[in-house]
Formats: C-alpha cells, structure tokens, sequence
C-alpha cells in the first residue's frame, strides 16, 4: 500500500516538474494531457487506498525520510493515510483532476499554457503534502507550499496590476495567520517535545487548559488565514484574479478547506478545549452571514461565488467547532464537489463573454449555453441545499448539530444564512441565464465550451447530485477517527425543521427568479434608489473592511517604512555615526591653526606648557605638604 | 705636589666605551680622508659609515654578551653604564641608522651627501645617541643629548632649502630652550640630592620620604617638559611636523625613531623609579600626555593634505602611544616599548623611503608641496609593486595584523590591560582606529582614485637606486613577516629589560 | 595532507594569488577559476574526511607563533565552522566563475583569493590572535574591491566599511587581551588558545564587561542594530562580487564569532543579556524590513533584507539551546546562499541597465522569463517558504528563541510577514506588470556565466531546505557540545535557568513556568 | 646680609624666568638667541652655588660641561643664522612661516 501512497503523493510533482521543462517554450498542448494523466494517477492512487481504508485496513504510516533534526528535535518527511486525510485526498485528487482536464480548454488560447500546468500541478503536491503529513511542521510545509502556489496562481497573469497586488495580499495575509500558526507548532513542541499527531495528541491529554486553549487559539489564527476567516478574508475575494480553474480547484474545493481540516485533524486537541470551539463556531456563523450579506449584491459572478465560499467555509468551522467534526469534514467534500463545478461553470460562462464578470451584462445565455445552465444550476441548488443535491445532507446536518447542541443562535443564523445562500445563488443563476439577452448591447458573441470541458466537469457534477447516499458510509468510515455520532433529534421535530427550512429556501430561490429573472433587469447605472442605499453601499463596498486596511494598515506601514529609512536610519542612526566622525575631524581641522608655523607661538606653547606643569606641581607640592590641614578643612566642612 | 693618579684599564672597563667610540674614530677618518682628498663619491662614505655602523653593531653584540653573562657593567669611572636598556636602545639606534645611511645613494643628486661632513657628523651624532643611553649620569646624558641634537639640527640645514633652514633654525631654537629647561631640571635634583646620578638620586630621595615633594614636582616639570620636546609630547611638539617637513624624507623618518628611542630610555631611567614611588601627580601628568598626545595628533594628521606632514603627526602620536608603557612602567610595558619601536623603527623607515624615492627635484603644477597625496593618485596603475608596499607600510602603522606594528600595540596594549590601566587600553585602541583613517586615506588615493593627469608614474621611482630599493626591501620583509620574529624578540627584549631591574 | 588540510586551505589561495600576478591579463580569469575550483575541491575533501560523530575539534594544526605570549598558530574545524569554510570556497568559485567583465579583472581575482585566505582563517582559527588576525586582514580585500570597482560613492562607502569595523574589532582586541590575562592570573600561563579560554570560568562581572567589549566587535561586523548603517552603503556602491561575499560569508564571521567567543566564554553573561540583545535583534528584524520596504534601489533591499535575517540568526544564537544555535549556524549557511544569490541577480540586472532603480524595470518577467523564475526562487527561499534552505534556519531560531520568550519570538516572527511584504513589492515591481520602459523591450536573459554562478546556488538552496540532514547533523553534535559546555560553565542562577542540561535524563518535562508567562 | 645659597638660587630663577620671557617675546633672531644663552647661564649660576654649597664639585663639572655646549650651540645657531640672513636679508621670526598647520 505505500507504493500507492508516494504514488498519489509524487505523481503531481512529476507532473509539475515536467510541465516546469517547457516553461519558457510555446505551448505544448502535450504537458496538459501528461499533467492530467499524471493527476489522474495519483487519483486512481487515492481511490485505491480509499478502498483500503474503507475495507477495514489499518491507517498507512511511512517515514520517508528525516527533515529536521536537532537537540531533541525531530521532524521527519512522515505520511500518514488515515479516514480523515483519505478523504481529503480523494476530494484533492478528483477535483485536480478535472480542474487539470477542464483547463486544457479553459487556458487554449493562453502564452502561459505550460507553466500554468506545472503551476497547478505544484499546487496539487503541496495540497497533498499538507493534508498527508504525519506531524504538524509537514503540514506547514504544505501550508506554505499552497501559498506559495496560490501566489503564483492568482498572479498568473502578472501584466496585471490588479492580479499582482491580489497575489501579494493573499500572500501576506496568509503570513500573518501562518505566524499564528508558527507559534502553535512552537507551543506544542516545547510542551510536548514532538510535532507528530499522534506524540502531540497522547500528550495533550497531559497537558494544563490554559497552555491547550493557546495552542488552539495560535493554531486557529492559522487556519484563519488559510480559510479567510474574518478579519484575513479579504483576500479571498481579491483572489479571484486568477484564472477561474485556480479558483475553483484553489479556492473553493482545497487551499480554503486547509483551515477546516487543520482543525478537523486537530479534534483531539479541540475537544478538550471546547470553549475555543465555541468561538470557532460563533466566529464560523458570523463569517456564514457576513459573507453571504456581501453575496447579496456583488456584481462580479466570480466574487459572488467567492463570497458564497467564504459563508460554506463558516459553515464547516461551526460544525467544526461545536464538535461535528465528521460534519464538517462532509460538508468540506460535498461543498469542494457543487462549489468547484460553479466556479467551472462560471469559467464557462466567462470564456463565452470574453472574461467579462457582471452577470447584468449577460442575460439570457441559457439558450446557448444549455449544458453549463443545467451544471450551474445543479451546482446552486446544491449549495442552496435543496432535497436530495448534496448540500442539503451537509448543511441539514449542521443545522441538526447546532440544534442539538442547543446553540439556538447559532442555529437561527445558519439557518437564515441558508436563505441568503438560497437567495444569491439564484439571483445569479437568473441574472446570468434568464431574462433579456442583454449581452447583446456589448457586441458578445457567446458559445458553449468545448465539449471535453464539460465532460470534465461531470464527475462534479455528480457529486452536486448524488453526495447525499455517501453519507452514511462516510460515516462509518470516520465514525472512530473522529469520535463521530448521528444527532437524533425527535422525529416530529426533525420533520418540521425539514420541511420549514425546505420551505425557506424555496421561498429565497423563487424571490430570486422573480426580481431577476424577468426581463426589466438593466444593466445599473448607479442611479437606482437602491444603489444608493446605506446598506448597498456598505454591502458593495465589503462593509469598507478592505478600504480601512487600506487605510490604516497599508497607508501607515509604507509611511512609517518611509519615515524610518529616511529620518531614523539616515537622519538618526547613521548621522551619528557621522557625527562622530565629523566631530573628530571638524576638531582638527578647527584646532589646527595652533600650528601657526610661527617660532615664537611654538616656543610660547612650550613655556606654557612647563608654567602648566609648574601649576600643577605646586598645587599638588602644597597639597601635599598640606594634606593634614587639608584634611581636617574638607572635613570640618563636611566633605 | 698631588699624588699621581693610580688607575688600572681593567677598572676603567673601556668596553663600555667601545660602541660610542667606534662611530667617532670613523667620523675623524672621513674627515681625515677628505683632508687629504676631497672631492670623492658619496658611496665611499656611505660604505665607510656602514662599515663603522657595522663594528659598532658588533661591538655591542659583544656588550651585550657580557651583560647576558654578568649583568649590568659599569665602566670609566661608573659613568657608563651597560644594562639591557642601554643595549637594547643601541641596537635600534645602531640597526636603524644602517637603514637609514644607504637612502643617501639617491638616482637624483641631493647636493648635502656629496659633503663628506654629512657623515662625520652623521656619525658623531648615532655616538652622541648612544652616550645618552648608556649612561647614568645626567650631565653625560646633556652632553650627549646635545652633541646628538647639534649634530641632527646641521644634518637638517644640510638639505639645504629654505623649508630645511627654517625647520633647523626651529628645531634649533625650541632645542635651545629645552636644553635650558633639561639643565635647570637637572639643577633641581643636584640641589634636592647633592648628585647628578639618576640611581643615587633616587636612593637619596627615597631615604629621606621625598620630604620636599613640592621640589621634586618642580623639577619633574622641568625634567618633563625638557622630554616631552623631545619625544615631541603635545604642547611640547610644535617643532615636530615643521622640521619633518623641511627635512628631506628619510631624515625625517630617521627622527621619527632614533632621537626618540634614545629619549625614551633615559626616560625611563628617569621617571620608572619616580612612577614607582607612587608619585600620583606624575602618573596624572603623564597619562593626560599620552592621551593627549595619541589622540589629538590623530585628529591633526587626518586634516593633512601632505603625506609627510601626516607621518609627522602620525609619528607624534605613536610616540604618545608608547609613552603610556613609561606610564605603566611593568616589565611587560617596558618590554613593549622596545618591541613597539624596533617594529616602528622598520615600518616607518619604510614609509618614510618610499616617500624619498618618489621625491622629484621640481614641482608639476598639480602638486601643493613634494609628497601631496594628490601625487599618489591612482598609484597602482602605474605603479602597483610600489603601491602595493606603500599600502602595506599603511596598514602596519594602522595596526593591521599581521603587519610588524600590530604586535607592538598588541602587547602594549595587554600591558595595559595587565596593570590595570583599563581605560587606557580602551583608549588606545580606539586611537588607533582613528589613525586607521588617515593611513586608509593614502591608501584610498593610491588604490582607487584615478591617476592625476600628466601623471605617468615613473616619479615614484625617480629616485631609485639598488641601494633604496634593498632597504624597502628590508623594511617590507620585517613588515609582512614580522610575526616570525616576534618570539624571539620578545623573549630578547624581556630579558635583557628584566634583568635591567625595569 | 589531512593533517595540514586547514593550513593548505587557508595559504593555497594566498599563494595562488601571489603567482597570480605572473599571469597575462586574458588567461587570469581561467587561472582564478581553477584555483578556486581546487580550493573548493578541497574544502569538500574536508567534509568528507570530516567524521560526523565527534563533536570537538578537527584536524586540529598547532605551531608555536609567539609562545612566550601564549600565542599560537591553531587551526581546527568542527561542525560550526566546517560548513562556513565550505560555503566560502563555494562562493569564492562562484564568484569568480560567474565575474563579468570589469577593468582590472586581474586585480580583482588576486584580491579574491587574498578574500578567500582570510575568510577560511577566520573560520578555522582557533586561537584568538590568529583569529583576529584574519578577521582584520578580511577587511582589506574588501576595502579595495568596494573602494575600487564600486559605484560613484565608493571611497565614502569603503571608508566608512573599514573603520566602523575596525574600530569595533579593536574594542574586541582589549577584550580578548583581558581574557588572556584572566587565563595568565588564573593558571600562571599566557595563552590565547580558544579551547584554553573554554576551560576558564569567570566571575559574572567580569564576564559581563568582556561580552560588552566582544559584543560590540561583533555586532558592528553582523551588523547589529544600531551598528547598521556601514552595510547599506557597503552593499550599494559594492560591485556585485563585492556584496555576494560580504553578505554571504563576511557577515558571517560576527554571528559565527558570537557562537565561537561570547556563548562558550561567557555563558552567564549571555544568559543574562539575551533579552536585552533579543530585543535588539527584534528590531533588526522588523525595523530594517519596514527600512527595505521603503527603498526604491533593488540592491538596497537586498541589503537591508540581509540586516532583517540577520536579526533571526543573533535570534537563534542567543536562544542559548541546541535547537535556536543549530538553527542559527544553519541560518547563517541559507542566508549566505541566499543572499549571495540575490545580490548576484541584482548583478545580473545592474549588468544589463546599469541601474538598480526599481523603477525604472517593470515586467521583466516577459522578457527575461529565466531569470525572473530564478530570482523568483531565491525571493521564495528569502522570505523563507518551507523546503528551502531558510526555512529551516529560520525556524530552528525561532523555535529554539520560543523556550526563552514568548513574546519576542511572537515579534521576531513577523519578521516572516514583513519579509514577505517587501520582498514581494520589491518583486512585483521590477518583474510583475507591463514593460513599460523602452530600455528593458530587449534585454537578453540570462546567459550561460550567469547561470554558472546562479545554478548551484538554487539547487544548494533547495536541497538543502529538503534534505538539511547532512549539514545539520555535523551542527548539531558540534552545538550539543557547546550547549553542555555552557551549562556547566555558568554559575548564576539565571544561566543555569536559561541553558538547558543535556546530560538530564530524557523525559519529556512540562514546564508550568512556560504557561504562566503566557498569561 | 650674608648672602646664601638661597639667594643665588633666586638669581639664577628670576634669570631664568627673564630668559623663558626673552624666549616668548623676542623677534629678532639673535636676540632669541642671546634669551637661550640667559638660560643656560642662569643654571650656571645656580649649579655653581650649589657646588660650593655641597662642597662637591660635580656642580661645577655641569656648569663647565654647560658653558661648552652653549659654545657650540651659539657655533651652530650663529652658522643657521647667517645662511638664513644671507638668503632672506632678514632675521625677523615672523617671515619664518612657510610650513603650517
């Protein structure tokens, strides 16, 4: 089985490094076929240790090789296949693999062909990194690895300015929250003297609450970051940048999940501390709700899907956090299936409108478009978790969870959130297909993408469909790797809520297609009443979070950078050092003049010199010769 | 009818007298030789000099075989007296003036070696240094003194410039007034002490409690400025870079070192018992001299636009360096003056006759004055082997291990540390990090600026002959391999100063 | 020949540099190559004769130089130092195979291998005079390639570089002259021995006016905050050959000299300064990161990007535990690999446009898509991306920092996202957008010599980061040692607090303490 | 009034301190040089005092020595100053200012 184990991990970083060969030349439609093949191996490779684990194997451990190791510290290249990163895998290896299909199409026509594969493929290597590491300092490693990819993904097309501060940001807020994580991987080594799960977790049972609540609160800043969780979750949307397979493979199905299943892989430690899991999960449903707000009345078809991400990802941490890690984790493999193949169907619908992004400009596409309207379509009731697509056994579950736990309030936002998602799903959908073909205005030419790309796009779409009938073997697969179990709530209940939050749902889709779908939508100007509505323009302006670190991070930092090189270093620091020496030199340039080349002045230095010296002698002579009476002044004056 | 005069030669050790004397029988002989025919070339007396220079160099091989053997010698009425000191201080005399005397084989003519007196009295003052060193006796050390400083004020003027006439009359002049303060010092002790001996004068002083310590302050002054011109001691030291200047290059270095060292030890014959009685007001004196001294000719030589004239300074303030090892005053310091100074001695010389080789007879328009560091512009490129030992000499007199001086301020420096003078030490060091500045200068200007135009190089070897050539050759080897020769050094020196009694 | 493997290293490049002046302008540079290639050669000899089990000293060489002063000609490696020498043979070839064509390309090749002699003496210089010897003479070299091939503010930039040093060793030369004479009061012996000196334990007062008079040698050479400001001018009017070596190996020989002199010989004094010099390092590290933020010269970020990691490695070096001093000598080798390597990209451009504005490139990534891949590479190792070689170092210091204090590391961990920050703006400016500037539509990519240099550098850099092993382990006996030393050298409470025990039986111990301080 | 050694001791200071104020003031330079003869005799006076005083010759041997060399110094300074008068028609002090600084 450990063959198949480096084969699912290194067939990307084949992949990548061949694809790397034929960067610098022309593209060669050759290294997409060998990169999918090759992603799809490490599929196959997954699936067959799914089966494994699923038939009752024991989890697959190997130590490669040593990494790091100093005083007591030891940190090896360790891969661990257990339910948990199994899991994981099979959702990074299928949606790779059809992102890798579907973007020979998507970037056809791209300069960058080739090094986008090996771009891409990279990233599905540190993916797997991150999610099979035996220990925590591996997992940095893929943690850093995705970010790494992320950055040169959404800066893919780096003429752009906006694509290049994008990558930038996503970059450095992920620093700021990999720090927080840093920190955690240092507390838990020196209180527990290893980095490995299984070490860290034996001992985290020995360990005081106090020193468990800082590891989680430091490891959670991490996974803040990564999942962009409020306050890091601007770059998230800014991400959208890159092209849209990056963001359907990066953010929406893995790199974003990263925090979850951090804290998922983690439960051991959690579920000692549930106080900071209760955090998790309030700060998971506000994110749920802030973002979908923002979701509301975005006019970029790729940040709205975004938004929608980020409020998926809110879900999953308030599963997470209130303990239904196994919940979570669902959610996590059905949300990467319908989000993924959203954000392809949106590709679509981008490369139809020569990449443009305000779904008012479209319109209508359904007639041309017919297969990506049904995907898309699929995809949003998925997410909207419409009986039997897959988002309603996810999300109905962590509902179930919040309810049974007695969070009410947390279970009232989530459920108004799933309205929300409901709503903003369908605004979109309807914006994009239905109504005028208003397109037309701006001289587009659609057409459906290539027919590979959509077949591409099946495996998604299944999962989108049937994610639901996995759920119970999902569960006895994870059952014990994650301390899981069902939540019974009375059946006369269970049924009303059902029902009630079907209704809901029902209600936001319908509202949706009827203020859109209809054929009095226009392209806005800015001059309706609503645009220019507080809460329009707090909602479009991401409630002025990005403008405020603008503002009062960005700003200040360049300023007081500027102010420290030019002030402190130069005017401060380093014209002391000048100063002195200037002083040295200004004294004997000034002093000089005492050599005045004049015999008499130099002779009168010498007799000065001597009456000096006689001064001091005879002050020192009498002193001397006094010093008893000297004594008894100083002292009667009470020296 | 007075009672004839017993004497045995045995008592009268003329061994003693032996080193000193050899230089003046050679000077007679030039002179004698140019009596009888005049007009012959200056090599025949440069090798006549190294000839006596060599005897006299042998002789004291043979004093100091003794000395290794019985101690300290007393000879001609216990006037002369050889110890470690009086040895040690010869041979830098003795072995510098060797180097010093081929730099009069110049290319170019410089009209005062063609005088055959140049030599005589080059030669009556190396043996008016040395009767300074070997001896006890205050009036001996005057008389040498001033049989040495007579001769070194003519041997200026000989240059014959107006800057060398002026430089003499100075140096005459101010040496004047020094010898007045030397004599009114020395006037001091005989009327404290009834004698002229520094070894009795200080038994006497010690026997009765320096109860008249006023006096003694008194004459200490006077004693002490009389040195401080000498080793040229900040206020003491206007004379120093005047007459460097208008004397001709090597001449000038050769003041850097012989006059002083020959200063130094009577120096410290005199002060090393007064520091040892605990006379506070001395040890204040003299470190605020040789702090005063080291740093504040720094700060001159920095502003100097003339390399000569920062040699000068520079001189000076080594010369304040090494004055701290009198203040310090343990064997390890004493030791360190004589290592610091055999190592300067080669360095400077060094420094000093690269400067002379590249000595022209006539100013280009670009030059203010014979050694501007303008004229070292861009060296390397026309000139790389000499820039580069100009570089080297640089470095040394910076203190750049492992060139020669860096040991010498390495183990003054640790004397210091070892008795306690903690600042000191510190202030040392930091001295010679501000003195790196001005060495670095030149350095800068031969190494990377460009070459002033009309500038070709070749003046850096005008002056050049074998005999120049040899000596820089010398004094770069002592300068980079220096390090060999310490140990041996060192434990010579130790030995000889520890078994002087300082 | 194993026996004198040190001597041959340190004088083979001396002497080939002395020959070096027989030979005729247009074969030097084939001449340096091979003699650089040789000393390489022989520095790997070293690693693989070099046994990884011992921890002390290697292929020690003793003459007698001043013995009745105690010094001595001492020479030995150990896991600290072997790798350092290695690393400069390394980029002495580098540099010199990798050299464009300047004036005096002669002179500057002998100066090289004159570099070469000195930078090897240092490191494998176990007596202090001999170490002070190489430490000062490596300044000369570097004078004369600064002031001689640099920009037009040379002479102020090299000037300023020799005497801020020079001034600084000088204070350590008292210091260590007190060191000898404590080691003369106690045994009765001069000696300047290092390994003497180990044995000599002082009283805490002593102890602590020795470290003050050592530190400041060293942290002007590092350069410490607020001794800093000699190396942005040193870097900016450097040439490119200039400042690889001196941020890739003569920075080195401060924090190496930290690890050699001030932990093993003042241990108490090290414990009881490691906040004060950590919160120094802190703002190294945040400070000149926001200073390299600010600047608008390439290479001046580069430079000031070296002070900021910099900051990291006295982080590590005064974590006084096996990891932080592993991770810290480790950090010393990436930064020096990593360093170099920017500073010869920033060459490669300067080349080519003779500028090193960032503004006046934009989109170089269209027209020079090799270099910018590599420059992008080394970028990722600076800001230290796990599996590259910076990452390891930088984590092993921080690692090692966090058993001391919380909050500096939490603050001295910024220094990964302030890192970030400039490096990236730095980045997206020269390489990322349209090429705006005419000038730059026709710049040739990097060429084969370039690539000579750059090549090895990136797969040091990244085998390195994956596979540390070798290197570290060889560290990480060598620092046991020292670790162990210290602890059983201190004698106040706090030392004994602050440096671990090895010798304790393993267990692993929860420290209550750590917790509370966490509050 | 007995004269003592005191007073010769006197006389030779207060000639001293009129040969230090000859030296400081004096422009010509052969009245300088006459101020360092005034110093050098001053001690002589002195010496020459205190050896009888001592009823050691040793003094006077000094002053002896002392005359002498105030012989040759006047010798040397005398052979200085008639080159620089002969070249410069002049033996003020203040034309002797070429090197400075």
């Amino acid at each position: 089985m450990e063959k198949y184990l480096y084969i699912a991990l290194f067939a990307p970083l084949v992949s990548s490094l061949f694809s790397a060969l034929f960067t610098a030349t022309p593209k060669k439609l050759f290294t997409g076929i060998v990169a999918s093949l090759l992603i799809f191996t490490s599929f196959i490779a997954s699936t067959i240790l799914l089966v494994h684990i699923l038939k009752g194997g024991e989890p697959i451990h190997v130590t490669m090789m040593t990494w790091m190791a100093t005083g007591d510290l030891y940190i090896p290249f360790g891969f661990v296949v257990d339910q948990i990163s199994v899991t994981m895998m099979m959702v990074v290896t299928l949606v790779s693999t059809v992102v890798h299909v579907y973007s020979i199409g998507y970037m056809d026509h791209d300069k960058g062909f080739n090094r986008f594969f090996s771009w891409l493929s990279a990233f599905v290597f540190s993916m797997m990194i991150l999610v099979m590491s035996d220990n925590y300092a591996g997992l940095f490693i893929g943690w850093e690895g995705v970010g790494l990819c992320s950055w040169g993904l959404i800066g893919f097309w780096f003429h752009k300015e906006s694509a290049t501060w994008a990558a930038n940001e996503a970059f450095i807020m992920n620093r700021i929250a990999d720090l927080g994580m840093l920190i955690g991987l240092f507390l838990i080594y020196w209180n527990t003297g290893t980095l490995q799960y299984d070490g860290a977790f034996t001992a985290f049972h020995e360990l005081p609450a106090a020193t468990l609540t800082w590891i989680g609160i430091f490891l959670f800043i991490g996974a803040m970051g990564k999942s962009a969780q409020f306050p890091l979750h601007t770059w998230l949307a800014d991400a959208m940048e890159g092209p849209t397979p990056v963001s359907a493979l990066i953010h929406a199905a893995t790199m974003v999940t990263a925090g979850v299943y951090l804290v998922i892989r983690s439960h051991e430690l959690y579920s000692l501390i549930p106080h900071v899991g209760l955090f998790i999960a309030s700060l998971g449903t506000f994110v749920a709700i802030f973002a979908a707000s923002m979701a509301l009345v975005n006019r970029d078809m790729k940040r709205i899907i975004a938004y929608s991400t980020l409020s998926q990802l809110g879900y999953m941490f308030a599963a997470a956090g209130l303990g239904a890690y196994w919940v979570a984790l669902f959610h996590l493999m059905a949300h990467a299936g319908f989000k993924a193949l959203l954000f392809l169907g949106a590709g679509n619908v981008m490369h139809a409108m020569h990449d443009e992004l305000d779904p008012f400009k479209m319109g209508g596409l359904k007639k041309v478009m017919k297969w990506t309207w049904i995907m898309m379509v699929i995809g949003s009731l998925a997410l909207a978790g419409v009986i039997p697509f897959a988002g309603f056994f996810s999300k109905d579950t962590i509902l179930e969870a919040a309810y049974s736990g007695n969070h009410m309030v947390i279970y009232g936002v989530l459920l108004f959130t799933a309205g929300l998602t409901a709503f903003y799903s369908f605004r979109l959908v309807a914006l994009i297909f239905h109504g005028e073909e208003r397109y037309k205005l701006f001289g587009i030419h659609p057409h459906e993408a290539y027919r590979f790309m959509l077949w591409a796009m099946s495996p998604l779409l299944l999962i989108a469909i049937g994610a639901g009938v996995l759920q119970t073997p999902f569960f006895d697969m994870v059952e014990e790797a994650l301390n899981a179990h069902e939540y019974h709530i009375a059946h006369g209940t269970a049924l009303i809520m059902l029902v009630g939050t079907q209704m809901f749902v029902g209600l936001a889709i319908l509202y949706a297609y009827k203020k859109y779908a209809n054929s009095r939508v226009t392209v806005p100007d800015g001059t309706s009443k609503m645009e220019n509505s507080f809460m329009y323009k707090l909602l479009i302006n991401q409630y002025y979070i990005p403008y405020a670190y603008e503002e009062y991070f960005v700003k200040p930092y360049r300023e007081l950078s500027e102010v420290f090189w030019t002030k402190v270093d130069l005017k401060i620091v380093d014209a002391t050092v000048d100063g002195i020496a200037a002083i040295i030199y200004g004294t004997g340039e000034k002093t000089r003049k005492m050599q005045s080349g004049n015999l008499s002045t130099m002779l009168t230095w010498m007799v000065a010199g001597l009456i000096g010296l006689l001064l001091l002698a005879v002050v020192f002579g009498l002193a001397a010769r006094y010093s008893d009476e000297i004594l008894v002044f100083l002292s009667a004056l009470g020296v | 009818m007075l009672a004839p005069i017993n004497i045995s030669m045995e008592s009268l050790n003329v061994m003693t007298l032996a080193p000193m004397l050899i230089p003046v029988i050679g000077a007679l002989l030039i002179l004698v030789i140019d009596v009888f025919k005049g007009g012959l070339h200056k090599s025949l007396y440069v090798t006549l000099s190294l000839l006596f220079l060599a005897m006299d160099f042998f002789s004291l091989l043979d004093a100091s075989g003794v000395f290794a053997k019985n101690g300290t010698v007393l000879g001609m009425f216990d006037v002369m007296l050889i110890d470690g000191l009086a040895l040690l201080a010869q041979f830098i005399i003795v072995i510098a003036s060797m180097l010093f005397i081929p730099l009069a084989l110049t290319h170019k003519r410089f009209h005062e070696f063609s005088y055959p007196e140049f030599f005589a009295l080059f030669l009556f003052m190396i043996s008016g240094f040395q009767f300074m060193v070997a001896t006890d006796n205050i009036i001996l050390v005057f008389v040498g003194l001033e049989t040495s400083s007579l001769a070194l004020y003519t041997l200026i003027a000989m240059h014959n410039r107006d800057k060398s006439f002026e430089a003499a009359v100075k140096y005459f002049t101010m040496g004047a007034l020094a010898a007045g303060l030397f004599s009114f010092g020395a006037m001091i002790f005989y009327a404290l002490t009834g004698s002229v001996e520094i070894n009795k004068i200080a038994l006497v002083l010690a026997a009765n409690g320096y109860a008249d310590i006023g006096y003694v302050l008194v004459g200490i002054a006077f004693m002490l400025a009389a040195f401080a011109f000498k080793l040229s001691l900040i206020p003491f030291h206007t004379w120093a870079p005047d007459v460097y200047e208008g004397s001709s290059a090597p001449m000038a270095g050769y003041m850097s070192i012989v006059p002083k060292i020959a200063a130094f030890v009577v120096a410290m014959r005199f002060f090393e018992f007064l520091v040892h009685s605990d006379i506070v007001w001395l040890k204040i004196v003299l470190y605020a001299f040789v702090v005063i001294t080291m740093t504040v000719s720094n700060m001159w030589a920095l502003v100097q636009t003339d390399v000569k004239r920062m040699l000068a300074y520079s001189s000076i303030s080594h010369a304040g360096f090494v004055m701290g090892a009198i203040l310090i005053g343990t064997t390890q310091a004493n030791s360190a003056l004589f290592l610091y100074w055999v190592l300067f001695a080669f360095t400077n010389l060094g420094a000093f006759s690269m400067l002379w080789i590249s000595r022209q007879k006539n100013l280009p328009a670009y030059q203010m004055s014979d050694h501007s560091y303008d004229k070292f512009a861009g060296m390397i490129k026309t000139a790389p082997v000499a820039a580069l030992i100009m570089g080297l000499f640089m470095l040394s007199l910076a203190g750049v291990p492992p060139f020669a001086l860096f040991w010498g301020k390495l183990y003054l420096i640790s004397s210091a540390v070892t008795s306690g003078y903690t600042v000191l030490a510190f202030i040392m060091a930091l001295n010679s990090a501000i003195a790196g500045y001005y060495y670095l200068k030149l350095v800068v200007y031969m190494f990377m600026k460009e070459p002033v135009m009309g500038n070709d190089g070749n003046m850096y070897g005008a002056n050049a002959t074998l005999a120049l050539k040899t000596i820089i050759g010398i004094a770069a080897i002592g300068t980079i391999f220096a390090f060999v020769a310490i140990n041996p050094l060192l434990e010579f020196i130790t030995a000889f100063v520890y078994n002087s009694g300082y | 020949m194993l026996d004198h493997i040190l001597s041959i290293l340190i004088f083979f490049p001396a002497l080939a540099a002395v020959f070096g002046f027989m030979i005729q302008k247009e074969s030097m540079r084939v001449y340096g190559v091979a003699v650089a290639a040789i000393e390489f050669a022989l520095s790997l000899w070293l690693w693989y004769a070099f046994d990884d089990n011992v921890s002390g000293m290697q292929f020690m060489e003793h003459l007698p130089l001043v013995p009745s002063f105690g010094i001595n000609y001492t020479l030995g490696v150990d896991g600290i130092s072997l790798f350092i020498i290695i690393l400069s043979a390394f980029f002495t070839l580098l540099g010199i195979g990798s050299l464009t064509d300047t004036k005096k390309v002669k002179y500057m090749i002998i100066t090289l291998l004159f570099l070469q002699m000195t930078m090897a003496g240092v490191f494998a210089a176990l007596d202090a005079i001999v170490f002070y010897t190489f430490w000062e003479l490596s300044l000369v070299p570097m004078l004369y390639i600064i002031g001689a091939w640099g920009g037009p503010l040379r002479i102020y930039a090299s000037i300023k570089f020799f005497l801020y040093t020079f001034a600084g060793s000088l204070v350590m030369l008292v210091g260590m002259l007190f060191m000898a004479y404590f080691y003369y009061q106690a045994t009765g012996v001069w000696s300047f021995a290092l390994l003497d000196w180990y044995r000599l334990i002082l009283p805490e007062s002593f102890q602590l006016w020795l470290f003050v008079a050592f530190f400041i040698g060293f942290a002007i050479k590092v350069p410490m905050f607020p001794f800093h400001t000699w190396l942005p001018y040193a870097h900016g009017q450097a040439p490119t050959i200039g400042s690889v070596i001196l941020a890739a190996i003569l920075l080195k020989m401060g924090t190496y000299a930290f690890v050699r002199f001030s932990l093993p010989l003042f241990p108490d004094a090290s414990a009881f300064f490691m906040i004060p010099i950590a919160i120094l390092a802190v703002i190294m590290v945040i400070y000149t990161a926001m200073v390299a933020y600010a600047q608008k010269d390439m290479k001046q970020v580069v430079a000031y990007s070296s002070i900021s990691h910099m900051g990291i490695i006295i982080l590590g070096t005064f974590a006084l535990n096996v990891e932080g001093i592993s991770g810290s000598i480790f950090l010393m080798l990436g930064h020096g690999v990593v360093a170099g390597a920017l500073f010869l990209l920033v060459g490669v451009i300067y080349d080519r446009r003779h500028t090193k504005m960032m503004s006046e490139f934009g989109g170089l990534a269209h027209v020079m898509p090799r270099y910018a891949t590599i420059f992008g590479i080394m970028m990722m190792a600076s800001v230290g991306l796990p599996l590259t070689i910076n990452f390891v170092g930088e984590f092993l210091s921080l690692l090692g920092f966090y058993q001391q204090s919380h909050i500096l590391t939490l603050l001295a961990g910024t220094g990964i996202i302030v890192g970030a920050i400039y490096m990236l703006a730095a980045y997206k400016k020269a390489f990322f957008g349209e090429v705006t500037n005419e000038k730059n539509k026709n710049l040739p990519d990097i060429n084969k010599k370039e690539l000579f240099g750059l090549i090895p550098l990136v797969i040091v850099a990244i085998w390195l980061g994956i596979y540390p092993k070798p290197v570290l382990d060889p560290i990480n006996n060598s620092v046991k040692s020292i670790v162990q030393l210290m602890h059983n050298k201190s004698t106040t409470e706090l030392a004994k607090k602050r440096i671990p025990n090895l010798v304790k039986p393993k267990v692993v111990v929860i420290d209550k303490t750590i917790i509370e301080e966490v509050h | 009034m007995e004269i003592g050694l005191n007073h010769y001791l006197v006389l030779s200071t207060i000639l001293f301190a009129i040969g230090l104020v000859g030296v400081m003031r004096r422009k010509n330079l052969l009245l300088l040089f006459f101020a360092t003869e005034i110093l050098l005799n001053a001690v002589n006076v002195a010496f020459a005092a205190i050896s009888h005083y001592y009823g050691d010759l040793t003094g006077q041997m000094f002053a002896f020595f002392v005359i002498a060399i105030a012989a040759s110094e006047v010798a040397v300074g005398l052979g200085l100053l008639i080159v620089w008068y002969k070249r410069h028609g002049s033996i003020d002090l203040d034309a002797l200012t070429t090197m400075k600084g």
